[in-house]
């Protein structure tokens, strides 16, 4: 069955690495790539056999059993899962490919391919779960890839923390899963989709007072609550506000991993979660009406912080939030189909962005901070060309992917009313900035004076082909994903889809023309500031100082954070433990065993040694005894 | 006339011990100091000879038998102790050789002290008319002041048998007083005679109630229970070690034997009133004997105190006795204390022999100190106290435990589950003591710049006794049936 | 014994310990899942008066920990196979003593004789700390032995009184059946509790722990955590339940809070250490929690959670705890400041202990994930509030875990203890390797074993819904109820004075 | 005429014991005590047991007494002998006894024993000195022999402890 | 007329009393030890009375018994206080204290 072997194949190739990577050493590609471009091929066969309309779901095996609760693992097979096993695999194979140049030489090459590969096996399995659990083992899987990822280089103390970080921050988010997953069951009964998806409208009426332990009264139904949780899941998978501050200092990791898991795979997670539980999201406005609030305003905020930073990949994570806003925004609003199109097409370019940042680092020596760079566009043609495509792509120039994808988005946004409205609005803002530093990116590498570091300057040249193959390969695709019809494909899925009354009417056209025009705008900005006259950017640091620095510092939420909660906590059990633990417990048990010991001391004394003490003793003795039957 | 032929030989154990001790006092000024070790095996043959000959009674006449017009019987009961008090003894005799002659107190009279001691016992226990019970006691007590201050070269053995001799005619005065009112009671000292006047009498009769009092004030002195305990960490501390042993095992034994019976045929119809009153004591003992222990440095001291604590315990099967209800009556109780106290024996006689061994250049190691790091030294001495220690403390597997677990059952079927409820909370506590010992055995370890580390002198007898000990200990703790069903039909004879 | 030598000593513990292992891995095939009675019993008479009976038996419960006991105790011996230098003899014989009392424990069917086992692993343990462990040993040796002792000794009054009330008869499965006033099981439950709240440790009865595991030698604390901290569990889940059905009933909103203040504050505890071992006693505190959590929600898959759970913690915890030790005989120190950037000098122990920490954390796919998923899906029916406060727990675990693993295992060795790190030898992987196999066998398949606790786990929750109590149990009970609820005022104070 | 008597000797007696108690100087109080013991000798003699108060005479005042006296004279101790510190403890303990007792007899009331039966021999038929040898030697003939035991324990263990040296052979 | 039993337990009562007090009062063993032997002549005055009182011989065999013991105690006594003088030339027994605590 080809099912199985899809995610099968990169399972093995992960055994083999991990096991036997410290024979293997640096002959590790030889496993890994062929195995995963094998799961590609069968991807793109369970594709086309999908659009021949041939949908499927069996379980493999029972995975526990207790009192009524019966989870197994098993697939299911359908036009969502097809595009993000095709979306997963052709990534993976190139980031595969790619990597072979960029890793090479490292001590841990073997160790890095035994990673992506587990990361490649467990997205497989998350997009193809037939049942919530098995999606939240290999949610929480992929997030351990991405610790160990990130964690690759582990002597950089900067490295180590973003990977706690990283994980901390998602096991707040899956803390919201888990009870939401819990919360499912205890009102389904199961917890796979074709349990739960039939049965969604029975419950739709129920509701819950959540303040009730509390004494207080607040009735929610339930549904809203089951997907107000799942979404607390996808929130920090998906890098959205409030939960994105792990998604930046993700970048630490090698930039293969940026592209592959914390641009195109993992964090479109959450946006898959939700248009995968579309039947329930859909019968609760009000948790749809989260999502796209919380999707708009990452959108906004992400892409302001990434008009300032001069971190090459920081620039580009924080794209990738934006981004993400735009498709979880599409989701909230119920045009999932556009959603997903636009995780698609950006999964592309986004992919592609990174790998060039990549090559670039790589040919600068591991030099990340783009105010060292410029004039590169000769000594890295390709890796140039290529950036521009994507960068076009991500800003929506006409005619790349991009374009189609957000303006199939924003389209279907406003017309599902007035909410979808004023965040329609706000997207074409956004597009206006993602333009803008999209292009201030292009161009503050690329063009203009170097200013690279004059050891490396001598030096700089295109990196390896397997490099820079997959640069081109994604380049194309960027330009075609345009074109496959994506949202046709996916329509059905989503029976309730705004995406159909998409193409017709003036709005769609008057949205296409002020998105295009505010992506050229964005663009031509960016020419005329950073290319025209180099010393606006200061001036203009200089007079919006406060704003400035707060998108310099995005929005000072780390600071927030680690005021608030991080540094307390620690706080809070050091003093805990001191205080409560060490004094007041312990020191009862200790106190009472000194008690009784003291209560030793006190009673020997009677003890003097004096014998008519003794016999005074005895008398009492018998005097305390009479007067007791006296009385008694 | 009367023919006591059959009386003489129903007390045959009684007149072998006697004549045996006779004549060891008489051998021993004719016997060389080298050869007076034939002296103690003698006496320990004696006491095999008895021991076969109450062994036997007990399948030949299992029926109470009273001799000499009814001032003794040999019942099951008494017989019970009696094999006892003759394993004790036997015990103590061996324990005492090599330990007398490191002490060099070497005397040949010490052994027929010990045997008319042994002697009084027996009597104390078979006594069934207060004026034997009496002349018992007094025989074992003068036998016991003698020995405590054997050891007259020791300042604080002289001490301890002038506060032992002071105190104990103390008490037996205070008894006496008490058996004349009873007497004036009854009209007679005979138990049986008593338990009738009471009958006749009821219970809120003056003379009944101090003469109650004052018996229970002179049985408790004997027993070590607080508040008139306050002898026995002197005494125990001052005597020679292997005196004490014979103090803290027979004497109590045959104390808590004469005691019951006073106490449940004589006294039975003050039931109410003497449970009461034992209840009391028993708390107030076994609570100070485990908290003064935790302080003691001296080990034969913190024993004494703990044997003050075991007495409470025994006595918590006593009270569950008295407060008996429904069919099984008080014969768990009394049975609780029996199966105690012979348990109890074992392991302190145990402890005591390895404190005997103890020897720290010319004098006794008798400090907790002195045991430091034992276990790198003498693993097999360290080993053996630790099996006593825990038996001591009550642990399962050791004897210790099964005693603990009678009594408290007898004392949760009496409905005095919050007494077992203190009584184990003190149990903990001598854990901690008990285990201090194990702890300064085991995990201090012996520093080598101590001038005179103890060394142990040990000897086949010696080895004899820790055997014995050891497995009275273990055996005990893992099969107590014998031990269990011998003590419930003993005690059926008792009434 | 004192004519075998070191290392012969050695040999025999291990060669005892593997034979009994292969002795107790045959019962995981003939176990019968379906079989509701005890099985593999055996019944032999052991004292007359009272009767007490030599009687064992395995029912799902039982057979997951047997096994686990079983498993974990060859591996104590392999590791203090170098560790141990002085006495080995004594120390071999303590485990194997050990070995014997815990799985006494675990089949036990008679009260006494479960008593028995229970207070015997208390001398072994009290040398093991004692004898051969830390700097502050005395300490913690004597007070790891007061704690429990002082427990269980109110569990014995408890024995007692139960045999007078259950028909004079201590066979567990008997009195399991019997009906106690209402009362009276309030008072039992009280005295069940010290033994059983101690051993786990519950929230405030834990501070012994971090003592005894700082202190013990590495296959002691391997003990502790593995083993004898479920005895107390167990002894919840095969006596109060079954025996105190109404007071188990009357007390679960406590044990809910108890254990989910063990949970986070365990948590936060662990959060605060700077010394290893302390750090994973008290993140068994809290991963006990869970287990006491599982078992008073008192339904089919808290309480199959709760014994998965602790399964989990013996194999997990006891993992972490052999990587402390093994780290220990390295560079002598448990302090994290101490034992830096291991990744690079020993990648194979570094990657072992990334392992266990994700499971100890109940990262999805290791076996922790499989109890905690449970015993929150039972915490759910019970109440959702409780399980969003537990699965906070969680989180803080994550948070402990990495942070010390982001301290120990990431960032660059001290270049004082560099030459020390040599990776793991075979010995120390063949101690490691089964641990980790288990935890993804159980983590990735753990129906097998769930499977085998269903029977046993459904005759628990059925025996608690028996008919309620009738007004006089027995003849003895209406004379010493009035004396018991006195006993009980004793055994109250006694219980909140501690 | 017989309660003259006995208040005679009661009294005399109450007095004497007091005076042993009281005086500082130990011979006096060995005094104090013959004079006691004579008196309750001829208590005796009004109870008709002669044979006790010959005995009394003889054993108490005439051999313990001495004995007493000997030692006393032996060890010539000092004159000054103050009471123990804890004397008002003592006092205490003498007075609460005192009027538990009165309490006790008021409140329980004083009820003279029955005769109770099965006694064995009664006084007066034939002399006393008879009787009581006729009950020894008969029926106390196993105290008798016990008290035996103890006059031997008594002699042998003074003869050990006062002995000048032990005649231990020193083994080392 | 005959004096009632009462009085005779009075007196002994008081004799035995004043022994106890004795006891606890003198520091002196030897006066000690007369008080211990006034208080078992308060116990004779008992047995006797009571024995008169019930025709009944064996109460004044009991005082013979008595006075046995009493010697034997006397004879053992007396040689311990010797023994103690000879080790410390006191016979104070409030000065022997070095068994304490």
């Amino acid at each position: 069955m080809t099912y199985e072997f899809i995610p099968l194949l990169p399972l093995v190739s992960f055994l083999i690495l991990g096991l036997f990577g410290h024979w293997i050493k640096d002959k590790a590609h030889l496993v890994a790539v062929p195995a995963v471009v094998v799961s590609l091929l069968l991807s793109l066969l369970v594709f086309f056999d999908v659009e021949g309309g041939h949908q499927t779901s069996f379980p493999i095996y029972t995975w526990l059993t207790s009192g009524t609760l019966d989870i197994h693992i098993g697939f299911s097979i359908d036009r969502l899962t097809a595009v993000m096993l095709l979306l997963v695999t052709t990534v993976s194979s190139l980031v595969h490919i790619y990597t072979i140049g960029y890793m090479h030489g490292e001590p841990g090459y073997a160790r890095f391919f035994s990673y992506i590969a587990l990361f490649t096996f467990s997205m497989l399995m998350l997009v193809m779960a037939d049942n919530l659990l098995q999606l939240f083992i290999f949610w929480e899987a992929v997030g351990l890839c991405s610790y160990l990822l990130i964690g690759h280089w582990y002597e950089r103390p900067a490295a180590c923390s973003a990977a706690t970080k990283a994980f901390i921050v998602n096991r707040v988010g899956d803390f919201g899963f888990m009870l939401g997953l819990l919360l499912v069951w205890y009102s389904f009964g199961s917890l796979d989709y074709y349990e739960i998806f039939p049965r969604a409208h029975e419950s739709a009426g129920d509701v819950m007072n959540v303040l009730g332990p509390f004494g207080g009264t607040w009735d929610v139904s339930v549904l809203t609550l089951i997907c107000v949780l799942l979404f607390t899941g996808a929130v920090g998978k998906s890098a959205q506000v409030p939960l994105h501050v792990w998604l930046p200092d993700a970048m630490e990791g090698p930039t293969p991993i940026s592209a592959l898991i914390h641009a195109a795979t993992m964090v479109t997670a959450g946006v898959f979660l939700v248009a995968r539980l579309a039947p329930l999201y859909n019968l609760s406005p009000a948790a749809m009406a989260v999502v796209a609030i919380t999707g708009g305003v990452t959108m906004v905020v992400g892409a302001t912080i990434a008009l300032t930073q001069t971190d090459i990949k920081r620039v580009v994570a924080y794209s990738t939030v934006s981004q993400l806003g735009y498709m979880i925004m599409a989701c909230g609003l119920g045009a999932y189909a556009a959603g997903m199109y636009h995780l698609l097409t950006h999964g592309a370019f986004k992919a592609l962005l990174f790998l060039g940042c990549g090559s670039v680092i790589i040919a600068l020596h591991h030099e990340q901070d783009m105010r060292r760079m410029g004039g590169l566009k000769n000594k890295l043609p390709v890796t140039y060309w290529t950036f521009v495509v994507g960068s076009l792509a991500l800003a929506g120039f006409p005619l790349t992917s991009g374009f189609f994808s957000k303006d199939n988005l924003l389209v279907s946004a406003w017309s599902t009313g007035p909410l979808g409205q004023c965040l329609t609005v706000l997207g074409l803002v956004t597009v206006l900035m993602t333009a803008f530093y999209s292009f201030r990116l292009v161009f503050v590498t690329f063009w203009g004076p170097s200013h690279v570091d004059p050891h490396h300057a001598g030096h700089v040249h295109e990196p390896s082909k397997t490099m820079t193959l997959p640069l081109i390969i994604l380049a194309v695709l960027s330009i075609l994903t345009g074109y496959l019809g994506i949202p046709e494909f996916l329509g059905p899925m989503f029976e309730t889809d705004a995406g159909g009354a998409a193409h017709e009417g003036g709005a769609a056209i008057g949205i296409m023309v002020v998105a295009t025009g505010m992506g050229l705008l964005g663009i031509a900005g960016a020419y005329y500031v950073y290319v025209l006259n180099p010393a606006l950017p200061d001036q203009f640091a200089r007079r919006w100082q406060s704003l400035y620095q707060a998108s310099l510092n995005k929005w000072y939420v780390d600071e927030a954070y680690d005021r608030t909660i991080v540094r307390p906590t620690f706080s809070a059990a050091t003093e805990l433990w001191k205080r409560v633990d060490v004094n007041v417990i312990d020191g009862a048990v200790n106190g009472v065993a000194r008690a009784i010991a003291w209560g030793g001391w006190l009673l020997r004394i009677m003890q003097s040694g004096q014998t008519q003490h003794y016999a005074l003793g005895m008398a009492l003795g018998a005097v305390v005894l009479f007067t007791m039957f006296l009385f008694f | 006339m009367i023919l006591y032929g059959a009386d003489l030989l129903a007390l045959l154990p009684e007149l072998i011990v006697v004549v045996t001790a006779c004549l060891v006092i008489a051998l021993d000024p004719v016997t060389p100091a080298s050869r007076r070790d034939l002296l103690a095996w003698l006496s320990v043959g004696a006491l095999a000879l008895c021991l076969g000959l109450t062994g036997g009674q007990i399948s030949v006449l299992n029926v109470r038998v009273s001799a000499f017009s009814d001032l003794v019987v040999i019942d099951a009961y008494a017989r019970f102790w009696k094999i006892l008090l003759y394993g004790v003894t036997g015990l103590t005799i061996l324990m005492s050789l090599p330990y007398l002659k490191a002490e060099r107190v070497h005397l040949g009279e010490y052994y027929g002290f010990i045997l008319l001691a042994l002697s009084g016992m027996m009597v104390m226990v078979s006594g069934v008319d207060l004026l034997t019970i009496y002349l018992g006691t007094e025989l074992m007590s003068l036998s016991l002041y003698v020995m405590t201050g054997l050891n007259r070269s020791k300042p604080r053995s002289l001490e301890a048998a002038a506060k032992y001799f002071v105190l104990g005619s103390f008490s037996s005065g205070i008894l006496l007083y008490g058996i004349s009112l009873l007497y004036g009671l009854a009209g007679s000292t005979k138990l049986a005679l008593i338990a009738g006047a009471i009958g006749t009498r009821g219970a809120d009769d003056p003379l009944v109630l101090i003469a109650t009092i004052l018996v229970a004030v002179g049985f408790g002195f004997k027993l070590a229970a607080v508040p008139f305990h306050m002898w026995t960490p002197d005494v125990y501390q001052g005597a020679p070690t292997s005196v004490t042993a014979f103090l803290a095992v027979a004497a109590k034994a045959a104390s808590f034997a004469a005691f019951m019976r006073v106490f449940v045929e004589g006294l039975g119809g003050l039931k109410a009133d003497w449970s009461l009153l034992f209840l009391l004591i028993s708390l107030v003992t076994l609570v100070l004997g485990n908290v003064v222990a935790i302080v003691q440095t001296n080990i034969k001291r913190m024993l004494a105190y703990s044997s003050i604590a075991h007495a409470g315990y025994a006595l918590i099967g006593f009270v569950a006795a008295g407060r008996a209800v429904g069919a099984s009556g008080g014969t768990p109780g009394l049975a609780s204390v029996m199966i105690y106290l012979s348990i109890y024996s074992f392991m302190t006689l145990g402890a005591f022999a390895v404190i005997g061994m103890l020897r720290k250049g010319g004098i006794e190691g008798e400090e907790i100190e002195d045991f430091t790091g034992l276990a790198k030294r003498q693993p097999l001495a360290a080993f053996l106290m630790l099996v006593f220690m825990a038996s001591l403390t009550g642990l399962p597997l050791s004897a210790g435990f099964i005693g603990k677990l009678y009594v408290f059952m007898a004392a949760v079927e009496a409905g005095l589950t919050w007494l077992a409820v203190i009584a184990l909370i003190f149990a903990v506590v001598s854990a901690y003591y008990y285990m201090r010992v194990v702890m300064v055995m085991y995990m201090r370890d012996p520093n080598p710049s101590s001038v005179a580390s103890p060394r142990l002198v040990t000897s086949p007898a010696l080895s004899f006794v820790l055997a014995c000990a050891v497995a009275g200990v273990i055996l005990f703790g893992l099969f107590p049936n014998p031990l269990v069903s011998f003590a419930l039909q003993s005690v059926l004879t008792l009434k | 014994m004192y004519f075998v030598t070191e290392s012969t000593a050695r040999w025999i513990a291990l060669a005892a310990t593997l034979a009994d292992l292969f002795v107790a891995l045959p019962l995981w095939w003939l176990f019968d899942p379906q079989a509701s009675q005890m099985q593999f019993t055996e019944h032999v008479a052991w004292i007359t008066t009272p009767p007490i009976y030599y009687s064992l038996g395995l029912d799902g419960i039982s057979l997951s920990l047997v096994l686990m006991t079983a498993g974990i105790m060859p591996i104590c011996v392999l590791v203090s196979w170098d560790a141990i230098t002085t006495r080995v003899r004594g120390f071999m014989a303590m485990l194997l003593v050990m070995e014997t009392a815990l799985v006494g424990v675990f089949v036990a069917l008679d009260f006494v004789l479960f008593f028995v086992f229970w207070e015997a692993m208390l001398v072994p343990m009290y040398l093991l700390i004692g004898v051969w462990g830390g700097p502050n040993r005395l300490y913690a040796a004597i007070k790891f032995f007061l704690y429990t002792a002082a427990g269980s000794l109110l569990l014995l009054v408890a024995i007692l009184v139960l045999y007078f009330y259950g028909g004079h008869t201590f066979d567990i499965l008997a009195l399991s059946q019997g009906t106690y006033p209402a009362s009276l099981q309030t008072w039992l439950f009280l005295a069940f509790f010290a033994a059983f709240a101690v051993k786990v440790p519950m929230f405030p009865f834990h501070t012994w722990l971090p003592d005894a595991h700082v202190e013990a030698p590495t296959a002691g604390s391997v003990i502790l955590a593995s083993i004898l901290l479920k005895m107390g569990a167990y002894g919840f889940l095969r006596l109060s339940l079954p025996m105190l059905p109404d007071a188990s009933r009357t007390f679960t909103p406590m044990m809910v809070v108890l254990s989910i203040i063990a949970i986070i504050y365990g948590a936060y505890m662990a959060l605060a250490q700077v010394d290893l071992k302390k750090l994973i006693a008290y993140s068994s505190v809290s991963h006990m929690g869970f287990v006491t959590l599982g078992l008073f929600v008192l339904n089919q898959q808290g309480i199959e959670g709760a014994v998965l759970q602790m399964v989990n913690h013996g194999i997990t915890t006891g993992a972490l705890f052999l990587c402390v030790g093994m780290i220990y005989e390295r560079t002598h120190s448990r302090l994290i400041a101490d034992n830096v950037g291991l990744a690079a000098p020993m990648p194979q122990y570094a990657t072992l202990l990334v392992i266990f920490a994700l499971s100890s954390l109940g990262l999805p796919g290791t076996n922790s994930f499989v109890g905690e998923f449970l015993v929150l899906v039972g915490t759910f029916l019970w109440s959702k509030v409780a399980t969003a406060f537990a699965s906070l727990g969680i989180i803080l675990a994550a948070t402990y875990l990495l942070w010390m693993i982001q301290r120990v295992v990431f960032g660059v060795p001290s270049p004082h203890y560099l030459p020390k790190l040599r990776d793991l030898n075979q010995r120390e992987l063949a101690t490691l390797a089964p641990l980790v196999l288990l935890v993804f066998w159980i983590g990735l398949f753990p129906n097998p074993l769930v499977s085998r606790m269903h029977q046993s786990v459904t005759n628990t929750i059925a025996s608690m819904s028996r008919a309620k109590v009738a007004p006089t149990a027995h003849p003895s009970a209406g004379v010493t109820a009035p004396l018991l609820a006195d006993s009980g005022k004793q055994l109250k104070t006694q219980g909140t004075s501690r | 005429m017989e309660q003259v008597f006995f208040f005679y000797f009661a009294l005399v007696i109450a007095a004497a014991s007091v005076l042993v108690v009281a005086v500082r100087n130990p011979i006096y109080s060995a005094l104090a005590l013959l004079v006691m013991f004579f008196h309750v000798a001829g208590l005796y003699v009004t109870l008709h047991a002669e044979f006790l108060a010959a005995v009394q005479i003889i054993v108490y005042a005439g051999a313990i007494l001495v004995l007493y006296l000997f030692v006393v004279m032996l060890l010539n101790l000092r004159q000054d002998d103050r009471y123990h510190r804890q004397w008002p403890m003592a006092a205490a303990v003498g007075v609460t006894l005192v009027i538990e007792a009165v309490i006790l007899t008021a409140m329980k009331g004083w009820t003279t024993p029955v005769v109770a039966t099965g006694t064995e021999t009664t006084v007066g038929g034939t002399s006393n000195s008879e009787a009581i040898g006729d009950v020894l030697y008969f029926t106390y003939l196993f105290p008798f022999e016990v008290a035996s035991l103890i006059l031997l324990v008594a002699m042998i263990g003074a003869i050990i402890l006062a002995k000048k040296d032990l005649g231990e052979p020193a083994e080392s | 007329m005959t004096v009632p039993l009462f009085y005779y337990l009075v007196l002994s009562g008081i004799v035995f009393l004043t022994g106890v007090i004795g006891v606890l009062l003198r520091r002196n063993i030897i006066i000690i030890l007369l008080s211990v032997e006034l208080m078992l002549n308060a116990t004779n005055i008992n047995f006797v009375a009571f024995s008169q009182y019930f025709h009944d011989v064996a109460g004044q065999v009991f005082v013979f018994f008595a006075l046995t013991v009493a010697a034997a105690e006397v004879a053992v006594g007396l040689a311990i206080i010797i023994a103690l003088y000879r080790a410390k030339s006191t016979i104070n027994i409030d000065e022997f204290q070095l068994l304490k605590w």
